[in-house]
């Protein structure tokens, strides 16, 4: 074809939620038989900017051009018709239908679906890209991994030839992060545009043609992807001053044994067992949906283990759950931040409460003027924003109510700490603060820290485990190099 | 563009002022729209109106049986807004008042000649314990079974009504009633009075208290803390450690005991026995007004007097118009659709496209 | 009980049934949306009002049937109004439209009571209504019965066989994800809802031009409520509900007939037997779980698109 | 001149209800019909407190005379009636009275005895199927006399009973008249609003007899009679007798002498002699020559419950809980 005209133009694009301005003035371009990079902090307005190029968001202000042509896309379908195809980065795909009913949703049609026919036909398809996944199997049945295909099966069937992930391999393990860059060259091959959002800065200079960063809801740069250098330089492009990747790290003696987890086995997890001290992190890594989140429910009192496999301070699990003290005992600082660690409609003392209620009760009353007192405190300290008691938890920006779940648990000076991904949404300086917290709480208080990224379990961690499928495979020193090399085989299930 | 409107979700919930506005704008259509139907029936609206407000809050009288009405709405409507704050969809508030005062008429005719001060306790504890009963059987089932307790409690209220049914015209029937189904008359003891010269019972004294008591409940116990969070976000309050099934069954008890509590008044304050007709849908008035105040025990007060003033109007209405009684529920549907979907004006704010 | 008056009363099972089986249907249609109406009872019984008012002015009970759709389709639209454009709470706007629709029906309705309309007569299917046992149980009634066949047949084939079935289970299930694939989610669900009110406005005519001929005041008497009691026993599958209505059907006529054949059993116990029978049923059936078709996204309102 | 009178009527159920409410209510037109009469009513009134309330409210708005239409209403009525000397008060179906407040009802169970001859004589399978609404005296008598009446010319019939448990829910009712003619009755009769039993006897071929009023139109080829009430001779009689200034509160309990009771007009089915036998016996019971209750009466056990020679009191019949033998059903 050879013309030079862009498959997407993308002009002087705002779009703004209240008082937050989400993209300003943002411009781009996507191209024919290119992946572009999409680079920036967490809440730049990546996945604001691709919404509104699929449909899902309206743009306040600006326009879109397809193939030159000024196009409004009032609805995903409109999107889809002119062949943009989105991969979000929380999958949209239906729980109780099949991968060939997911594949076929919304497609126009007659009466009287052959379902023989369609699963033969998507299968067919999916094996043309490498994607070999049984069409008749339901989603909730299939691995993070697989789910991912069926979203790229989604886009093939359309035929999009614009195609937008959005953070796709955060969920994935190194092997299927490689097959899916596999199956996107070979895409491109054809001619298609991509677009590829990612925190992983390796990935980015590996597969992209192009690169563009988002800072505050602004294009602050772009460059061509051969100009990058390092991940170091792309780094600072991205937040505008040099990182430092790293925090100190000095040895703390191991105390007594905090948590012992022993061969302990249920519907998902099998024959899992580790010791945890005082005065260490151990560093759980794995790819999401590997029993980690299983494993560490069961830590915490959400589910009941099978047996006395677990001994938490050295108290049986019921013993300890029967009535857990307050303080000095166990803290959990879950990854769902919105839906598991806070009441979004209550305030943010009523919040401070939810796990230090115990520390203000007498007899049956509640003593709301002390907590307040100590949570006012609290808000400054952590310098959270607004530092107003009476705002509600949902009114909090996704940094800042982490913060305040932070505080909150810190407050009850724990003895054992099982933290789930506690930097995942994050920008990288409050990032910092969290590990500096953690690495501080580690003097009182063994860590079981669970975290999808093996930068920051490398950083933080004095011993590694690795899940797969159920199984706690590996456990070993952090400072064992050789085991390190093996993690990533480790993670996707490759025996060593 | 076809729309140039767009729904924006607030930043900011509405203050008190707005909120009070929406919520006038709704009555004030729903008088509208029943007004425009009492047109079509041949009524003058302006007349009709007036004479509704007249029957309900015009005289002294009308006022006070309109309090007097609103007792035992206000009683059930409080236990069921206790329920509905841990989203536990109790609409059996009907069927625990119906235990209520099967329990409360048991300890009645069972021990007629017990003193005042041990009487009366002692018929509002069996109506706790009926009335809770009924709330604890569907918490039960939804916990352990999962079953969906909006169906329970609403097969329960047909049970209910059945298992009075079959007392009354039974093994309770009086003697002296000449073979119609209800029981002898309470004795004096076991009949709570009315205040002063007024016709409102001391129910209104124990509504009041049970009121102030629930709302401090909630507001300052840390059980009551633990509920808040419940009704807010299930998984948090399980991630907190709190009991989430015994909070569940508590608070189902809690709502059928007040909804009994109910049973009880009516029974000894208003009828002065148990018989069938005893059941004029309370049960069913009280889940509009615990939705209209929002679940505040304050505005549950309010509203319980807004709609027991509206059935008491309506009979004014029919008196001096002929309208049909079908009329109030017409008006009581009418004012929760519309307050209801006011509700959008609270939450959401409606503004120009900036993008054409 | 012998055998002759077991065929009979499973032949009462199926046409006391009926009613409730049109109602159950229309609201799994509505609930396979996501959207929860628990104004069943409302919008039968202006559809038995309304149906009796057509077949009585135009002498037709048809007309009176699709009037009675039709009359379903609006009321039901109010629901639609309110949670769907309004974002409303939906058991809320159910209850009130209970309410609401109690009352305009008993209201118009007044001047009407006891007054008989056209409708339809019982007319055995030539054929197989003479095969033993099966003629006389399902095909000795009237046609609004034998239309009722056919209906659970053509929905499973809706949301089996169909795009637009497929989108409607995306729709309850996960409106995002139906919305990122290209739906119009609110279109889906004004769909199932409207749809829903046709066939609850065909159950309430059902009560008023085929069950009996006439109107009176309270004439669902909570038929309604039963129905949507069905859809959960039904696991929200069309063909479960044929069992579920015919079995609470049968069960309202079993008492009756245990009366009329001389048990000493007390009326009130006897009455309570379809309700607590429900309860029962409802326990069994949750105890095996897995099975059921529960749109996930029943009862959440989408918020408005952008 | 007479006086104009205001007069207040309270119904249980709404009027809408085709049958209790609906009879009186068509006394009441006849009533607003006479001159310087003006009638209001409130519909669907629960008994207890609701209805006090009421009644105290037409007492309060100058209403002269209130008619109260549930037994429930009487204690309520009495209350209020202690409060207003001035206005009269008159209660339907209960035996409660004071100075200004008189009771009244109607012996439709002679009626309900003459229509238990022509189901008696019509039967083929000697069982006759009875619908009723709730077990009490009211309806408990009519079944009795009803039983009574079909005995007296069918020694071998029984009358088998089903409750509803509900006045008009014409689903229910026929359904219920349905399991009656699967257990073989051959002719329903009912003690309910709706005519749902009617149309379920037409649909099997069979007979049934009415209730409240001529049901003919809605199950012609199936509807032998009714027994019907007539209320409003006598409500005329009352507010003629308050504009007259000479209300008496007496208790009353007219019957097919007074024509506040009485049988629809026969269907063509029933024969010449059938009609003749029955319209005799409902002279002798007008002229009082004949007793619908007098003994022997024996109840379903077999104990005499009356013995020979002797007639029920009015408060035995009033207050009658127990079934006559050849009745099938319990009164619970
Ligand atoms: N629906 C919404 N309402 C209000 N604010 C929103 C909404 N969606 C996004 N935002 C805000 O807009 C900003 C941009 O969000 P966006 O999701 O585009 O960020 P992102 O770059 O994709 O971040 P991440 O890397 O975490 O995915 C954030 O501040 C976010 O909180
Ligand atoms: N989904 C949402 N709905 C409503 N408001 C939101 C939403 N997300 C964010 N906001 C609002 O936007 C504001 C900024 O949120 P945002 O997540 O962008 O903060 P941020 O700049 O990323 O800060 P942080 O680094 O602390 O996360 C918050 O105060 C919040 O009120
Ligand atoms: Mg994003
Ligand atoms: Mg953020």
């Amino acid at each position: 074809m050879g013309c030079s005209l862009p498959l997407i133009r993308l002009e002087n694009i705002s779009k703004s939620f209240g008082r937050v301005h989400a993209n300003r003035d943002v411009s781009l371009e996507i191209e024919e038989g290119k992946i572009l990079a999409l680079l920036g902090e967490n809440g730049a307005g990546k996945s604001t900017l691709m919404s509104i190029l699929a449909g899902q968001l309206q743009p306040d202000r600006g326009h879109i051009f397809h193939k030159g042509k000024r196009v409004v896309f009032s609805s995903t379908e409109k999107a889809i018709e002119a062949g943009i195809g989105m991969v979000y980065q929380h999958f949209k795909l239906v729980n109780a239908l099949t991968v060939a009913e997911n594949v076929y949703l919304g497609t126009r049609g007659g009466f009287g679906l052959n379902w023989k026919k369609i699963r033969k036909n998507v299968r067919e398809l999916g094996l043309q890209y490498g994607i070999d996944i049984d069409p008749g199997a339901r989603i909730d049945g299939l691995s993070m991994g697989e789910r991912q295909q069926v979203e790229i099966l989604k886009l093939l069937h359309r035929q999009s030839n614009i195609l937008i992930f959005d953070e796709p391999t955060a969920v994935l393990t190194p092997r299927e992060a490689d097959n899916l860059f596999a199956a996107m060259k070979q895409m491109v091959a054809r001619g298609k545009g991509i677009v590829f959002i990612s925190h992983k800065l390796e990935e980015v200079m590996a597969i992209a043609d192009n690169i563009a960063i988002l800072r505050r809801g602004q294009i602050v740069d772009r460059v061509p992807a051969q100009e990058v250098t390092s991940t170091a330089e792309l780094a600072e492009r991205m937040v505008g001053r040099e990182v430092l990747l790293k925090v100190d790290k000095s040895p703390v003696e191991p105390k007594q044994i905090v948590l012992k987890v022993d061969r302990l086995s249920d519907d998902r997890l099998k024959d899992v067992g580790f010791d945890l001290r005082q005065g260490e992190i151990l560093g759980l890594v794995g790819v999401a949906g590997n029993g980690q989140k299983q494993l560490v429910e069961t830590i915490c009192g959400l589910r009941r283990p099978k047996g006395d496999n677990i001994r938490i301070l050295g108290l049986e699990w019921g013993r300890f759950f029967r009535k857990p003290d307050w303080d000095k005992t166990l803290s959990y600082i879950p990854e769902d931040r919105q839906g598991l660690a806070t009441c979004q409609g209550l305030d943010l003392l009523d919040n401070f409460l939810l796990t230090t209620r115990g520390g203000f009760t007498r007899g049956p009353w509640l003593q709301y003027d002390q907590a307040r007192v100590k949570a006012e405190h609290l808000l400054e300290k952590f310098d959270i924003r607004p530092p107003d008691l009476t705002a509600c938890a949902w009114q909090l920006s996704g940094g800042n109510l982490q913060k305040l779940v932070l505080a909150r648990e810190f407050y009850r000076k724990p003895r054992l700490i099982v933290a789930e991904q506690p930097t995942q949404g994050l920008d990288i300086s409050a990032a910092e603060d969290v590990w500096r917290l953690l690495l501080k709480a580690r003097d009182a208080a063994g860590i079981l820290l669970v975290t999808g990224d093996l930068s920051e379990a490398l950083a933080l961690s004095d011993r590694i485990g690795v899940m797969f499928d159920g199984r706690l495979v590996a456990c070993f020193a952090a400072d064992d190099q050789s085991k390190v090399a093996e993690i990533p085989q480790l993670m996707a299930g490759l025996s060593v | 563009m076809m729309l140039r409107m767009r729904i924006v979700k607030r930043q900011e919930p509405l203050g008190m002022w707005g909120s009070c506005l929406v919520l006038i704008s709704a009555l004030v259509l729903a008088v509208m729209l029943s007004g425009l139907l009492l047109w079509i029936g041949g009524t003058s609206p302006g007349g009709g109106i007036a004479a509704l407000f007249q029957g309900a809050f015009g005289s002294r009288w009308a006022l006070e049986d309109s309090v007097v009405k609103a007792i035992p709405i206000f009683l059930c409507s409080l236990g069921v807004a206790v329920a509905f704050r841990l989203k536990v969809w109790n609409i059996g508030a009907e069927g625990q008042f119906a235990l209520g005062a099967v329990g409360a008429t048991w300890v009645a005719l069972s021990f007629p000649e017990w003193p005042k001060p041990l009487l009366i306790p002692a018929m509002i504890v069996m109506a706790m314990a009926g009335g809770g009963l009924w709330g604890f059987i569907p918490a039960l089932l939804r916990q352990k079974l999962r079953t969906n307790e909006i169906i329970v409690t609403l097969m329960l209220n047909y049970i209910a009504i059945l298992v009075l049914d079959y007392l009354v015209y039974g093994a309770w029937k009086d003697p002296a009633s000449f073979g119609f189904p209800m029981t002898r008359a309470f004795s004096d003891q076991a009949v709570v009075g009315k205040i002063g010269s007024t016709n409102i019972n001391w129910g209104l004294l124990h509504c009041v208290v049970l009121g102030a008591g629930v709302w401090a409940f909630f507001r300052f116990t840390r059980l009551g803390f633990d509920l808040k969070a419940s009704g807010d976000n299930v998984k948090a309050a399980k991630y907190a450690g709190m009991p989430y099934d015994y909070l569940v069954m508590l608070v189902m008890i809690m709502s059928g005991a007040l909804a009994g509590w109910a049973g009880f008044l009516e029974a000894s304050a208003t009828v002065n026995r148990l018989q069938p007709s005893i059941m004029v849908g309370y049960g069913y008035t009280a889940i509009v007004v615990a939705w209209l105040a929002r679940l505040n025990p304050l505005s549950i007060g309010i509203g319980s007097i807004l709609l027991a003033g509206l059935r008491v109007g309506v009979e004014n209405l029919q008196l001096d118009l002929q309208v049909p009684a079908a009329f109030g529920g017409i008006l009581e549907g009418l004012i929760l659709l519309t307050v209801l979907a006011g509700g959008l004006f609270t939450h959401y704010r409606i503004e120009q496209r900036k993008n054409p | 009980m012998n055998f002759e008056i077991t065929v009979l009363l499973l032949a009462a099972a199926v046409q006391s049934g009926t009613p409730i089986l049109y109602a159950t249907l229309g609201e799994i249609l509505t609930e396979k949306s996501g959207v929860l109406n628990l104004g069943v009872e409302g919008v039968m019984i202006l559809g038995a009002l309304v149906g009796f008012l057509a077949s009585k002015v135009t002498g037709s009970p048809l007309a009176g049937l699709l009037a009675a759709g039709a009359v379903g389709c609006v009321a039901a639209a109010v629901h639609g109004l309110v949670c769907l454009v309004f974002q409303g709470n939906q058991v809320v706007s159910g209850l009130a439209l209970t309410i609401l629709g109690t009352g305009v029906a008993n209201y118009i309705g007044t001047g009407y009571v006891g007054q008989l309309a056209p409708g339809f007569a019982p007319y055995p299917m030539p054929v197989l209504s003479q095969l033993p046992v099966v003629g006389t149980i399902f095909f000795n009634h009237d046609p609004l019965v034998y239309l009722s066949y056919f209906i659970p047949v053509v929905l499973f084939l809706f949301f089996s066989r169909t795009h637009h079935g497929l989108n409607i289970r995306a729709v309850g299930e996960n409106p995002a994800a139906a919305s990122a694939a290209g739906l119009n989610v609110a279109v889906y669900r004004w769909f199932g809802i409207i749809g829903g009110g046709f066939f609850m406005g065909l159950g309430g005519a059902y009560l008023s031009l085929a069950y009996t001929h006439l109107w009176t005041t309270n004439l669902t008497a909570g038929r309604g409520w039963i129905a949507v009691a069905l859809v959960i026993f039904a696991f929200w599958k069309p063909g479960r509900a044929v069992f579920g209505a015919y079995l609470f059907g049968g069960i309202m006529a079993l008492q009756l007939r245990l009366q009329a054949s001389g048990t000493q059993l007390p009326s009130s116990i006897l009455l309570m037997l379809p309700y607590a029978l429900t309860i029962v049923v409802l326990v069994l059936s949750s105890w095996k779980k897995g099975t059921s078709d529960e749109p996930a996204a029943l009862g959440v309102n989408v918020e408005p698109a952008d | 001149a007479d006086k104009p009178v205001k007069v207040g009527f309270v119904y249980v159920s709404p009027i809408g209800d085709a049958g209790w409410s609906y009879a009186h209510d068509l006394g009441r037109q006849a009533v607003a019909e006479m001159d310087g009469v003006t009638t209001s009513y409130v519909e669907a009134v629960a008994e207890g407190p609701d209805s006090e309330r009421v009644i105290l409210n037409m007492a309060r708005k100058g209403y002269d005379l209130i008619f109260a239409t549930s037994f429930g209403y009487m204690d309520p009525m009495l209350k209020v009636a202690k409060q207003f000397p001035k206005t009269s008060f008159m209660h339907c179906s209960g035996f409660k009275k004071a100075d200004n407040m008189g009771n009244y009802f109607g012996r439709m169970y002679q009626a309900r005895y003459l229509s238990g001859i022509v189901a008696g004589a019509m039967t083929k399978t000697n069982t006759l199927g009875y619908v009723a609404a709730f077990p009490i005296p009211e309806v408990i008598r009519g079944i009795n006399a009803f039983t009574l009446g079909a005995q007296s010319v069918n020694p071998d019939v029984t009358v088998r009973v089903v409750w509803t448990k509900t006045w008009y829910d014409p689903a229910t009712e026929k359904e219920a008249a349905k399991s009656l003619l699967d257990v073989g009755a051959d002719v329903i009769a009912q003690h309910q609003d709706s005519p749902g039993p009617q149309e379920a006897a037409q649909e099997k071929g069979v007979y049934s007899i009415g209730y409240n009023s001529d049901m003919a139109s809605f199950a012609p080829k199936a509807h032998l009679t009714a027994p019907v009430w007539n209320w409003a001779p006598y409500y005329a009689k009352v507010v003629d007798s308050v504009r007259k200034d000479n209300f008496k509160a007496e208790s009353v309990w007219p019957g097919l002498a007074d024509g506040i009771v009485d049988l629809a007009p026969f269907g063509p089915m029933v024969p010449e002699e059938l009609q003749a036998k029955v319209n005799g016996v409902k002279a002798d019971i007008a002229e009082g020559k004949k007793k619908v209750f007098a003994g022997p009466i024996k109840d379903q056990k077999g104990t005499l419950k009356l013995a020979d020679n002797t007639a029920a009191t009015d408060n035995e019949l009033l207050g009658m809980t127990w079934f006559v033998e050849g009745v099938v059903g319990t009164t619970e």
